[in-house]
């Protein structure tokens, strides 16, 4: 078998494996589904509930992609103002974060009243959630510069803008990936917990209100498979960033 | 008067750490001229380029640039250059737009800079290699991609900081050669560092020996600025003799340098 | 004494103080039983807890224990606290009859979309956008002179009073709205093994609850250690809300109650 | 004046500052304490509730300080396994990576009845909240190494032991550090969000208890003052963990 | 019979890039042998070294060590040392620790180690720099904890690429003369990549020219090695010779390169 066939296979395996696991125990010891349902029961009620529950995700994936996207441009942007001077990150940084140790749970019933609609609401919630990796990994990026080549950029009287354009940007990149990497889950992670504390039903109800209903409503196993859309769709956002993440670095060949 | 290149007065660099790297110096750089810089190894050569580069604040004392401060330094008939010790390329572009990058941070557009960068690549022998990423070249190719960045602008200042140590003896006569006749076609200025005297020899209207422990000029050596740097001039006695008092000055430096030490 | 754990759906409050009371005058201790009461919270899920085995009775809503035996859990309401429900909705002085509320935006937290949204949609023909994120959080009703929320009777109209903001509150019992009032659920299975024990533990809390609604003192003070930030007021005004509505004594308590001890 | 005092100095003014306009805005637009309170009111709140807060502080911290803890060592060796072998990357991110997308809000009710203690509960979502920025980038630092000084240790034959000792963990350090200090942040985030969803009053009641009861009782200046507690351990837990970072990092010395 | 040191059966390295680095190449090292590589820059000097120190693999072909396979390397009397290009050190360790990073892998006790790290920090000269970081250090010195790091296993296969010329003249002799001296001593098998003829002549047994595109043996040269390496060597007619010898030969080689390369 190739290597690559291998590498597709082997997380598939694993999964399998500890899903053939769980149905064993569930069968095995007679867990009844609304304690624990087998991996058959959620199956089963992903597929009879999967008009709902794509409904749902498709709400969610519409809050967890709208923050990502404010996620990277104004993190980015932060990130791009701090590292102006140190002064500026000694002075702003504190304050980004504050942001970040601020629970969202906490602030979301404050962004309600302020913000009138519930999608945009629900962004804000779940943007405060997710830009703190992108701010902090594209600060560190940018940062990390070459000493060599920044002093060749110095000494060539670069613009700021060239300096940011031809030599931040650039040496940012591998680390700012990873925290779009680890942001896209938070997005999602955000999303979801936007929806907890501050989501409607109705039309826009999400996979949140799904969870949360499902939980009034003793259905465990609907309550699983709107779980198991979840964490699929962050497994997809992660592999969508991860082939991102090669595509834009691919050139930086490795001796 | 005719304005001097650099002038440096009592400049002297102490790093963080205490270590003196650069005892305070002074020295006028005119135009044209050709400056080798020999010694061993920590004496203080690169801080000195650095220095000279505006890379390093001097601990005291003062330089200038073309009489001016650096802030005027890349106008006009005042463009530097620095071959770094090391090669400092972009690993992310190709060999091409690392030799671009002076001409792109000066706002030259692509189709100026195509011939110019073409043409540096030539003297350097690696416009076969123009595509390829850093991490794909061998050492002596990355430095040499590094010297063609430093010669595509037309530098009336150019710093090198040992270019050629790792080239071929063939290859490093050959862009010795070519430095040799772009300095006296253009209007450039050259300070360089080298372990190899017969570079320095070759090269130089001026050798700077200096000594360590700490970091200072030990010795000047002036050579006829007049006389024609080609294949004859290397097969030459005089060339000899100045070689043979190049290496009993160099001996002395590193003799100065390890009694230093030990004091 | 027998250890039993009753988990309350949650915080302590006025709402919950017959069993507290049952706590604080040894009603459970008479009847053998060393009773633990836990707290739950917004995000608790009692029910679940109860099927684990986590806690042996806890405090219900109807609609939820119907949903749950239709999803195969074995559970079993064994006592109701109050003859009816508390709950209701609060509005703005103006609005004299809850018709009136189409179109308007009413505060309604994620449970009660599982209970009585569905009740008020069906009888005012309200729709679903109405219903705008409740975080039992009044900021928003305060703000919005359009705004209706969700309320309890013992708890949302007495925040409005001490703002003096002038409400009009609405109990849905009084409009049909069928339930009982903060039932004690156990499983079948508790119930078959601990038939006594069950039996104590309702007899008790029964006793806890008339005494409550003569004396609440004793009952308050375990209320206010175990959620020390509940107010002397807000406790208060739940006792008076429960004791004007009458919903310990009357209803079926008289015919009923000799049926089920 | 020094460097060093305006580089202490500049944040405080801007927090300074910030909390001026706040105060002017409430002052001059006459918004009521429940709608948006002044600092000033905040201020007298947390004065007059300081014992309570304290208490219900030390409580959260104790579930962020262990939630902290646990996430490095777990963070740590779980990076480390996966480091052992790109057949075991492939095989086992895919489910760090779900463990990360999946809402612990929505988690909370199966942990409550999985775990017996009430702290442990509290920590244990906490930490599924604050590990995987230790674990992605610690994976990342420990993948980043100068393939020069890996080529070294490959041709002296360093057993994986030493090379994960010599050279692996070295390497990683930079990257460990700046997760770290994005999970230190998470931690709190994580442990306010695990007494949100899987905590209870009584004794052991968080600053999270204090926020939902001060909301429920429209107290929103307590509700505030618990907040300014809560980024204010963030802050503090921020800088503690920069400078760890500084002392740890302190000899990697730019040219 | 006795063991060949390194034994090449047409080993021949392809980069994924599709650029051959080295065109099949057969080759036999024997004990006590001291081999110069010199070539044009690019020629892939380095590659080999490379895949003698199991650092590439063969596209193609086949390596032994001591008649064994890679894995017995390292055991009693099948020490390997490698002095890259670069000096690859960790940046996050001092000078000393530096060096004595090939003995902690071996697991000798810190005791025994202090001396042998401080033998060779004084064979290159920086016994007074031991307790700084390399970022503090300039070029030449990075290079000397390279080579210093290399001999303080006490190898007996050492592969050296271009160790020196990041280094002055003297310092540079003088090293080379510590080299032959230790070749003479122990039972030390050398191969190194040079740019500089001369060390090329003053230590080698034979000498390797390679040529480019694809890289390539273009000759051998093989010079006496019962001749003592010293100071009068480097003075001697023979080495002049050599020296001239090696020129040509390398002239050949990168004429048949660029030939090569335009074709
Ligand atoms: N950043 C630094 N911090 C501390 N000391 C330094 C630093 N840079 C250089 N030095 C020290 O200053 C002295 C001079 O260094 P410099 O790099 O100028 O030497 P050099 O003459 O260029 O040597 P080489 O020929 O080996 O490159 C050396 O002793 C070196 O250790
Ligand atoms: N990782 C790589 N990927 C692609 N091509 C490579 C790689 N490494 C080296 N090459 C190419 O292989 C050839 C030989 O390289 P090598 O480094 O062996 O040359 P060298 O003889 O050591 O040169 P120098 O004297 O300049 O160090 C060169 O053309 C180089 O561009
Ligand atoms: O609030 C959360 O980060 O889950
Ligand atoms: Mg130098
Ligand atoms: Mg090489």
């Amino acid at each position: 078998m190739s290597a690559r066939l291998i590498s597709i296979f082997a997380p598939l395996a694993v999964g399998i494996l500890f899903l053939l696991l769980w149905q064993g125990i569930c069968y095995f010891w007679h867990i009844p589904p609304y304690l624990m349902p087998a991996p058959s029961d959620i199956a089963r009620s992903l597929f009879s509930n999967i008009d709902t529950l794509g409904h749902a995700l498709y709400s969610t994936l519409t809050v967890t992609l709208a923050a990502l996207c404010v996620s990277v441009v104004l993190g980015v942007l932060v990130a791009f103002v701090l590292v102006q001077h140190p002064l500026i990150e000694r002075s702003l940084m504190p304050y980004v974060v504050l942001m970040q140790v601020t629970p969202v749970v906490a602030l979301a019933p404050l962004i309600i009243i302020l913000v009138k609609t519930t999608l945009l609401a629900l962004v804000v919630c779940a943007t405060l959630i997710a830009i703190f990796p992108i701010i902090s990994n594209t600060l560190q990026g940018l940062k990390s510069v070459d000493p060599g080549l920044e002093a060749f950029f110095r000494m060539h009287k670069a613009s700021r803008l060239k300096t940011l354009l031809r030599l931040q940007i650039p040496s940012a990149l591998p680390m700012f990936m990873a925290g779009l990497q680890i942001s896209s889950g938070l997005a999602l992670v955000g999303a979801v917990v936007a929806e907890f504390v501050a989501g409607t039903g109705g039309n826009s109800a999400g996979l949140a209100y799904e969870i949360l209903q499902a939980g009034f409503q003793m259905d465990i196993p609907r309550m699983f498979a709107a779980l198991f859309m979840i964490t699929l769709t962050g497994l997809a956002l992660y592999m969508a960033t991860s082939s991102i993440r090669k595509l834009v670095l691919h050139n930086r060949v490795q001796h | 008067m005719q304005e001097t290149v650099i002038s440096i007065q009592s400049a002297e660099k102490t790093f963080p750490n205490g270590v003196q790297g650069l005892a305070p110096i002074t020295l006028d750089i005119h135009p044209k001229e050709r400056i080798g810089l020999i010694g061993p190894s920590g004496c203080g050569k690169s801080t000195l380029l650095k220095l000279i580069a505006n890379l390093h604040q001097p601990s005291s004392g003062h330089l200038t640039w073309w009489n001016k401060g650096f802030a005027e330094v890349g106008k006009e008939n005042r463009r530097l250059s620095f071959v770094f010790q090391e090669p400092t390329l972009m690993p992310w572009s190709t060999v091409r737009k690392n030799v671009r990058l002076p001409l792109d941070l000066e706002g030259i557009s692509p189709d100026v800079s195509a011939p110019r960068v073409q043409q540096a690549l030539e003297i350097v022998g690696l416009a076969h290699a123009a595509d390829r990423f850093p991490a794909q070249l061998s050492g002596g190719m990355k430095m040499r991609v590094s010297i063609a960045r430093a010669l595509v602008t037309r530098p009336n200042l150019l710093l090198m900081d040992e270019p050629f140590g790792a080239l071929d003896e063939l290859t490093r006569n050959r862009l010795d050669e070519d430095i040799a006749t772009l300095c006296a076609k253009d209007d450039l200025t050259l300070l360089f560092v080298t372990h190899s005297l017969y570079e320095a020899a070759f090269l130089s209207t001026r050798v700077m020996v200096m000594a360590a422990h700490p970091g200072r000029i030990f010795a000047e050596y002036e050579i006829d600025p007049s006389i024609p740097r080609n294949e004859e001039f290397r097969l030459s006695d005089t060339f000899a003799t100045i070689c043979q008092d190049l290496s009993k000055l160099l001996i002395q430096a590193s003799q100065s340098s390890l009694l230093a030490e030990v004091a | 004494a027998t250890p039993v754990r009753l988990l309350l759906s949650w915080f302590a409050q006025a709402e919950v103080g017959g069993f507290y009371q049952a706590l604080a005058k040894g009603f459970y201790a008479q009847e053998g039983l060393d009773v633990h009461i836990d707290m739950g919270g917004p995000q608790v899920n009692t029910m679940q807890i109860l099927a684990a085995g986590r806690a042996d009775f806890v405090t219900g809503y109807d609609f939820q224990t119907l949903r749950g035996i239709q999803g195969g859990m074995p559970l079993l309401t064994v006592m109701s606290s109050f003859q009816h429900d508390l709950q209701g909705l609060m509005t703005h002085d103006n609005i004299t009859d809850l018709a009136q509320l189409r179109n308007h935006p009413i505060l309604i937290s994620s449970p009660a979309h599982a209970s009585y949204w569905g009740w008020l949609c069906k009888k005012f023909g309200y729709i679903p956008a109405q219903a705008k994120p409740y975080t039992f959080n009044l900021q928003p009703f305060f703000l919005d002179p359009e705004m209706a929320v969700q309320a309890y009777a013992s708890s949302e109209p007495y925040e409005a009073q001490q703002r003096n903001v002038p409400v009009k509150f609405f109990p849905f019992a009084d409009l049909g709205y069928p339930p009982y009032g903060t039932p004690v659920l156990t499983t079948h299975e508790f119930a078959d093994k601990n038939d006594a024990t069950t039996q104590a533990f309702v007899r008790a809390s029964l006793l806890g609850w008339q005494d409550y609604m003569r004396d609440p003192e004793p009952g308050n003070a375990l209320i206010r250690k175990a959620n020390p930030r509940m107010t002397e007021g807000q406790i208060m005004f739940g006792h008076s809300a429960m004791a004007k509505a009458n919903v310990v004594e009357g209803g079926d308590t008289k015919t009923l109650r000799r049926v089920v001890s």
